[in-house]
């Protein structure tokens, strides 16, 4: 198990879609949703959240800055 | 470990800048313009340059950039960003100004303008959007275009006969006395796009130091004008435009010197 | 009284840039006003005064140069001469779409294309009308003399930050190019970063401070109905400057049967001809615009209710003739209304233009009436 | 007083800064002065003149087609400018530049052997200052004061020191006209 | 009867440009007229008629191959939209002063500056007074349907070569963009060496032979005299196309008290108009301008003999209105013109217009009579 | 050996060409646009090709070379030949098409238009009279102006600071894959114009042969603009500008290979 | 007759060519048709829409505030258009883009389930032409036959081939088209 | 003695006397009139003729094409 756990919060209204995210984390913690928002795109979302270690990566590389991200030492 | 237990303020490691306002940008979904102006306004955060600051906006597809970073904006008639920013800079000598231009206003029209500023030796940043296409007008070659590459108005390839070369403009840039730092960079993976941070960065601090230009070329994908999804749009330009587009610094060195050609 | 001077009018135009606290020039040489920038290089005012001066790639870059360094509230100037005024042509439309202060000098030469380099007036059209795409005025100011070349620079850039516009000085290469005698103004300081701040602070881009929102020079503007706000706007902006800044000289024009209206050079050659005109003892006033936009339509149109006639003298093949019918037309008279130009880079000679006036007023002359079309 | 003049040589005899000169000294006497010269691109050793107008009242056109007076340094001008002197107008003229000499008989010509003189006094450029008083002599519409204020205000500070030698051509050139006038 | 197809105004254009035996086609992209040269790149015609297409790296590059391309005597063409017509000015009267025959179409958008994207017709004064300096014109024509965007390629070219000059297509993005029936015309064959020679072996450079002299296109003229003459060829030219080549359309203009006047995308509202103002009693007609230059002052000044007021109805702040006043002053007439305009990409509709006519004719429509002002 | 003996027809080793004409050209005494013209006839006459050829002449000194070579020419704007040359050069491939370009006209206005056209590897020939100023509009800084050097705009000697750097855009067309020849020559001695006229023969001979852009630099003198005599001007070059704007080939190869930048 | 109307949507939906095939039928049957689009600054997913007009008579403004027919496919189309559409006319939408259903009483309102239809049909591409045989069914302005001589001119060659679906999409779309009317 | 002797002629009219030939003359055959021509430039001559070797250096360098050189073998 990681050491650091980590989370990620994504505007899901912002969101358009684009599944950047989905290509950056490194551990498969994301996945674009069935549902769409009101702008009509499939937003992303933590799909595997126990996954996440708070790296950043789909952040990172987010066009539209959607994502929020927290990382805490695993307890 | 709960998510609500991880999702506090004092683990906070990532969020949006506070230069970057909430307004939705008309991007299509996983333009590479996005991502980059995430960084300018990340940098101009972090560096406290919000006040200092202005930026000018070409025609293009950045040509609203002015509505999502929080900063001074001028934009510029198609191409003439560097003549505007030069403009600017030089009875504005203590503001820190950047131009931020695709590869159709850079190159095309605006050629003689980018190369004289950097002849000059302008303290300004160039920012160069090079998605080998012009997104804004709907997908036309632009002087970037790859051999071969299917846009509006080479139908049936780029062909080099017909419409010449794709342009390697920023290495001809490098050479002008006038630059300072010149680098080529991509923001396609997190790995380039905090390099490309770091790149900029120095960009930036060069300007500031007033060692002359400095030019950040970002190879981009426009994956409306190139017919295909953003990740393919990602593969595709790791392939073929990288290639073409090697990342890395074309110069680093003080104003004034000259290169070998 | 200032310090008398013999200048060139391109030299002057330097001079009084640097006087009147101008905080940028930039241009590109082409004759026959490379003296405006030799001049202000050669007095460097940048250790002086702190004015920037530089020789830009083209008149491409000189008027984007401009754009640029006017939108961060500052005096900014260019200078060229016809085929370069129509390189700015994009330029000068972006300028007045942001609304944007600045002074843009054209001392003509004759064309079209590349032409000569002798006097024209032929630019009147390009200066009044719109050379530039879309709907927009800039304020024209067309000097007479070397002293109004020295007078213009600074109503010039008091007019343009008044209505944050544009404003041209049309001259030609006859004013550019001639000495006279002229008393130049004092040094004025050039502005400060406050004197900045406290007039232009909502719209110049100095800066984002906290206590502001950004401010964005744009000429562009998606939204139809926001654009069109604009348009209405801008024209809101060019009737009140046909109400307030009209000016003009008029010369003889009191009992005046015939008037020549003439601007610039022009102006100087039909001041001699009405002396020539008035010694045969012809009634003849001379009414010269000095302001070309807005254009004096109100004094020629008080004049159209006793003159017979007008005649528009230009160096041109006939442009602010059409302003002047334009005018007599919407007084309701009928008034005639001719023209004589001279094209090509000549200057017409006064007797030519009293040989013009007798002949194409011949009837009136005549039979000592008006005579409609 | 309205004196409409017009210089014309050759670019380097010194047409356009002896009209200038004249005009500044116009100037100190308070008098209305305008300079116009000809322009074109550049050329060297290419004809050059310059319209002087010096007035009491303001002056209209600053082109003209007549001259009250003509200072003809070279052939082409001659053959330009002979014709465009009023009736009863004065044309002053240096042999040395010039074949064919003018043969208008209703107006008065004066020659100046400017150029030998130049030489003379071990210094061609003074040329156009003897040129400036022969027509000072014949002109004589200023005062040799307001032309030494002129030559001040005209001469850049550091040439200053060459003042006496152009008021010396000056005299120079007051005493060596020469009419000519034909028939 | 030619094939019929469902087209774009600006697919048209290629299309109409390859079937006439156009040389060549030098463009940069510019909304709303892209569609131009992507047509022209999906159609090939190198491989069909031999026809060259060229995407330049601007629009000052294009103008300027234009300009070489035309000077040897084939039939050249480029397009763009406003602010891209602005960088073309240097270049336009270039091709003014060296009297080249060739063919630019500018599919207006809104202005100043980089504007909106949206339709508009604010480049009249730009098109018809001259964008460029000097004293010139070109031939300007103002389609208001797909299918006269197709016809008048090929009448451009012809009235281009009649008078070696240029000639404008003055569209606007509502026609460039819409989609309408159009019959086009047969494929003619692109001139052949000997033709081009038999028709402009005294001007075009095609290579100097033994047989001739050297042929040499420039505006340049050092000498005045020389210069001055060149403009009055000039000016003669402009007035024999005023005298052989207004065109204009006439609709219900025979009994009608009040013309309306306007060209293109507006005409085509305008023609609504007429329709629901007759329904309303008004006596209502429309003059459709189809050449801009030479503009129909004749059909103008016939109709102010009887029309109590004139109703200038353009996409832009009022331009055109003041050639229709020239029109109606020329005619000794006192009848009013007024004028009716949106901006900034809007397009009036045909109730806005009828509104407007009545608004400003109130007195007219009140009393009856004519009103002078 | 009497001079009237070797004076015959037979004894002939020297005349002006047939293709270029009587007229006393405007230039001034000593100006190297003379002798390059001269070649440029004397080509055109060796090489067959009046008939063929179109010259571009550019705003600048040499606005007038129409007048002096019996060739069909157009009068170029200011640094647009290139954009014209180009249009004259697509609708008549069988035409030998050259633009002849002042320094200012070239490397200032027109940099964009000699950029691209180079780029698209066109098939003419550029000569590029680099005489560091511009002599026409009376003597004011270039492009290629050096450093400290003295003009009517800079009359304290270019400042590089200022004013920027001199540009050898020679050196940058050089790296375009569009052009084929590349070179810079001179024409002050007797010497170095004959190897300038073998070099515009090759980039004659490569343009007929289709093989892209040739472009021939020809370091020169403005004697007037300098303010020297032309026997100093000659000088001064040979001391100062031809050490910056050193004289050789800089490309020999066939359209479409890449340099190494 | 004339027929005055809006197709709005998303980009990618195939407003456009719907209206494009329309167009084309309408000349098959020897109307006139102008097809106006929407354009904009390029943008994946954005909204687009078309204006038609078919008419027996030459026609006028191709532009139009008011509508007899708007077919509309998503929300933003919807809060944009719904009150264009005359008294009278006619309103058609998908349900699947829109969240808050028409409300007007004065027009009739008709609702097609054609995103779920192609879906079932196992070709989401048809989308259109579902939507655009409903509309044929309410507004029956053109014979079937001109229709499909119009998919012909328009469609490319090289897509002929698809032409029977697409047929086969139009009168699937004739048959699901309900009538809402509200109140 | 040399082998080949040349001689040139001036276009006397055509000179500007810029002296470009007379410095590019390798046996200083060359030189500036006293006089003037029509023009008032002093034109180049051969001031010393027997040098001559018709070697082509002076109508070469000249701008102005002023120069016609013959070359003979010597007798
Ligand atoms: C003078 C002028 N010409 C053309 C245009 C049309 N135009 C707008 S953006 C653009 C090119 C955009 O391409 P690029 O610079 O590569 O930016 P991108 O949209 O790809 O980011 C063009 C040609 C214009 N606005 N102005
Ligand atoms: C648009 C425009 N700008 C400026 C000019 C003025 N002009 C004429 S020639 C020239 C520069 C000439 O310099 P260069 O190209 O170096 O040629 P040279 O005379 O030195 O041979 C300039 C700026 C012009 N004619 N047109
Ligand atoms: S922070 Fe890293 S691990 Fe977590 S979702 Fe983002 S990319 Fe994946
Ligand atoms: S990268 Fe951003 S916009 Fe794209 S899918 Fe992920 S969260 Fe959404
Ligand atoms: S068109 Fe291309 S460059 Fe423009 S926003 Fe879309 S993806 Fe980005
Ligand atoms: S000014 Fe210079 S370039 Fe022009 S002709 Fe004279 S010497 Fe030659
Ligand atoms: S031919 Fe040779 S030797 Fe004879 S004069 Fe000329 S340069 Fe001198
Ligand atoms: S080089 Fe020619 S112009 Fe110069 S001096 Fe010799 S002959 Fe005369
Ligand atoms: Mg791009
Ligand atoms: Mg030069």
């Amino acid at each position: 198990m990681a050491k650091v756990k980590g989370a990620v919060v994504v505007d899901k209204e912002g969101c358009k879609g684009c599944s950047l995210c989905v290509e950056a984390c490194p551990h498969d913690v994301l996945a674009l949703h069935k549902e769409v928002n009101s702008k009509g795109y499939h937003y992303s979302y933590m799909e595997n959240p126990d996954a996440c270690i708070g790296c950043a990566n789909c952040g990172v590389v987010c066009p539209d800055t959607c994502i929020t991200i927290y990382r805490a030492k695993a307890s | 470990m709960d998510i609500k237990e991880i999702i506090k303020p004092e683990n906070l490691v990532y969020q949006k800048s506070e230069v970057l306002n909430d307004d939705i940008m008309h991007y299509c979904p996983g333009c590479s313009h996005g991502v980059v102006h995430k960084i300018l306004a990340e940098l101009i955060e972090e560096m406290g340059l919000q006040e200092k600051t202005i930026g000018i906006a070409p025609v293009g597809c950045a040509v609203f950039a002015y509505n999502y970073i929080d900063i001074d904006w001028q934009e510029a008639a198609h191409g003439r960003a560097p003549a505007v920013a030069t403009g600017v800079a030089r009875v504005n000598p203590d503001n820190f100004v950047f131009t931020y231009q695709g590869d159709g206003d850079l190159a095309s029209i605006g050629a003689a303008e980018i190369m004289h500023a950097c002849n000059r030796g302008e303290n300004i940043l160039v920012v160069f959007i090079n998605n080998g296409i012009y997104g804004m007008t709907g997908g036309q070659m632009a002087p970037t275009t790859l051999e071969g590459m299917v846009t509006a108005t080479t139908p049936y390839g780029r062909n080099v006969d017909l419409n010449g070369y794709p342009m390697k403009i920023t290495n001809l840039i490098a050479q002008l006395p006038g630059t300072s730092y010149v680098t080529r960079q991509a923001v396609h993976t997190a790995a380039t796009a905090r390099k490309c941070k770091r790149s900029l960065k120095k960009a930036i601090q060069n300007v500031l130091d007033k060692k002359g230009t400095s030019f950040v070329e970002v190879v981009s994908t426009c994956n409306s004008g190139w017919k295909m999804s953003p990740v393919e749009a990602n593969n595709w330009m790791e392939e073929n435009m990288i290639p073409y587009y090697p990342l890395g610094d074309l110069k680093d060195s003080v104003k004034g010197e000259h290169s070998e050609n | 009284m200032g310090e008398l001077r013999l200048m060139k009018g391109n030299e002057v135009l330097a001079e009084a840039a640097i006087r009147c606290g101008c905080d940028g020039y930039f241009g590109y040489p082409i004759t026959p006003q490379s003296e405006v920038m030799e001049t202000l290089m050669a007095r460097q005012p940048w250790n002086e005064t702190g004015m920037t001066v530089l020789q830009a790639e083209s008149e491409v870059a000189s008027i984007n140069m401009v754009y640029g360094a006017a939108a961060t509230g500052k005096k900014i100037m260019t200078s060229s001469s016809s085929p370069g005024i129509s390189l700015m042509a994009e330029g000068i439309s972006y300028i007045a779409g942001a609304e944007l202060p600045c002074l843009i000098v054209n001392v003509q030469r004759g064309g079209p294309g590349l032409g000569t380099i002798q006097p024209s007036q032929a630019d009147y059209f390009q200066s009044v009308k719109g050379g530039g795409h879309g709907d927009y005025k800039m304020i024209v100011l067309a000097p007479a003399s070397v002293q109004e070349m020295n007078d213009f620079v600074d109503l010039g850039f008091e007019l343009a930050f008044k209505y944050r516009n544009p404003a041209m000085i049309l001259a030609d290469g006859a004013i550019g190019q001639m000495m006279e005698k002229v008393e130049l103004a004092d040094q004025k300081p050039r502005w400060t970063k406050e004197q900045i701040l406290e007039m232009s602070s909502d719209w110049a881009t100095t800066g984002k401070t906290a206590d502001r929102k950004k401010n964005i020079v744009t000429s562009l503007e998606m939204d139809s109905d926001k654009m069109e706000e604009n348009n209405r706007r801008f024209q809101e902006k060019y009737r009140k400057m046909e109400e307030e800044e009209v000016r003009y000289e008029a010369i003889q024009c009191d009992d005046a049967e015939f008037v020549i209206v003439a601007f610039g050079t022009s102006a100087r050659v039909c001041q001699k001809a009405v002396e020539i005109a008035r010694a045969k003892g012809l009634k003849v006033g001379l009414l010269r615009p000095i302001t070309l936009f807005p254009f004096p339509k109100k004094a020629i149109q008080e004049l159209a209710r006793k003159a017979k006639g007008f005649l528009s003298v230009e160096m041109s093949a006939g442009q602010m003739v059409e302003d002047i019918k334009l005018s007599v037309y919407e007084a309701g008279s009928n008034a005639r209304v001719n023209h004589f130009g001279r094209m090509g880079g000549i200057i017409p000679t006064p007797t030519e233009v009293v040989e013009a006036l007798e002949e194409k007023f011949s009837w009136e002359l005549s039979y000592g009436v008006k005579r409609s079309y | 007083m309205t004196e409409e003049m017009i210089i014309a040589g050759f670019g380097g005899q010194g047409v356009l800064s002896m009209g200038k000169i004249l005009a500044y000294s116009g100037i100190m006497e308070d008098k209305e002065v305008t300079w116009f010269p000809s322009y074109g691109p550049e050329m060297r050793g290419g004809t050059a003149n310059v319209t002087v107008i010096v007035s009491d009242t303001r002056i209209s056109s600053p082109i003209l087609q007549e001259f009250d007076t003509a200072i003809i340094l070279n052939q082409q001008s001659m053959d330009k400018f002979e014709k465009a002197v009023k009736p009863g107008g004065t044309l002053l003229y240096d042999p040395n530049g010039v074949i064919n000499p003018p043969t208008r008989t209703d107006i008065n010509i004066y020659k100046v052997e400017a150029t030998k003189t130049a030489v003379e006094m071990g210094n061609p450029k003074v040329f156009n200052m003897i040129v400036f008083g022969s027509y000072l002599k014949v002109r004589p519409i200023l005062s040799l004061d307001n032309v030494e204020k002129g030559l001040e205000k005209s001469l850049p500070e550091r040439y200053h020191k060459l003042i006496p030698l152009n008021l010396e051509a000056i005299k120079k050139g007051q005493e060596i006209v020469a009419d000519v006038q034909l028939v």
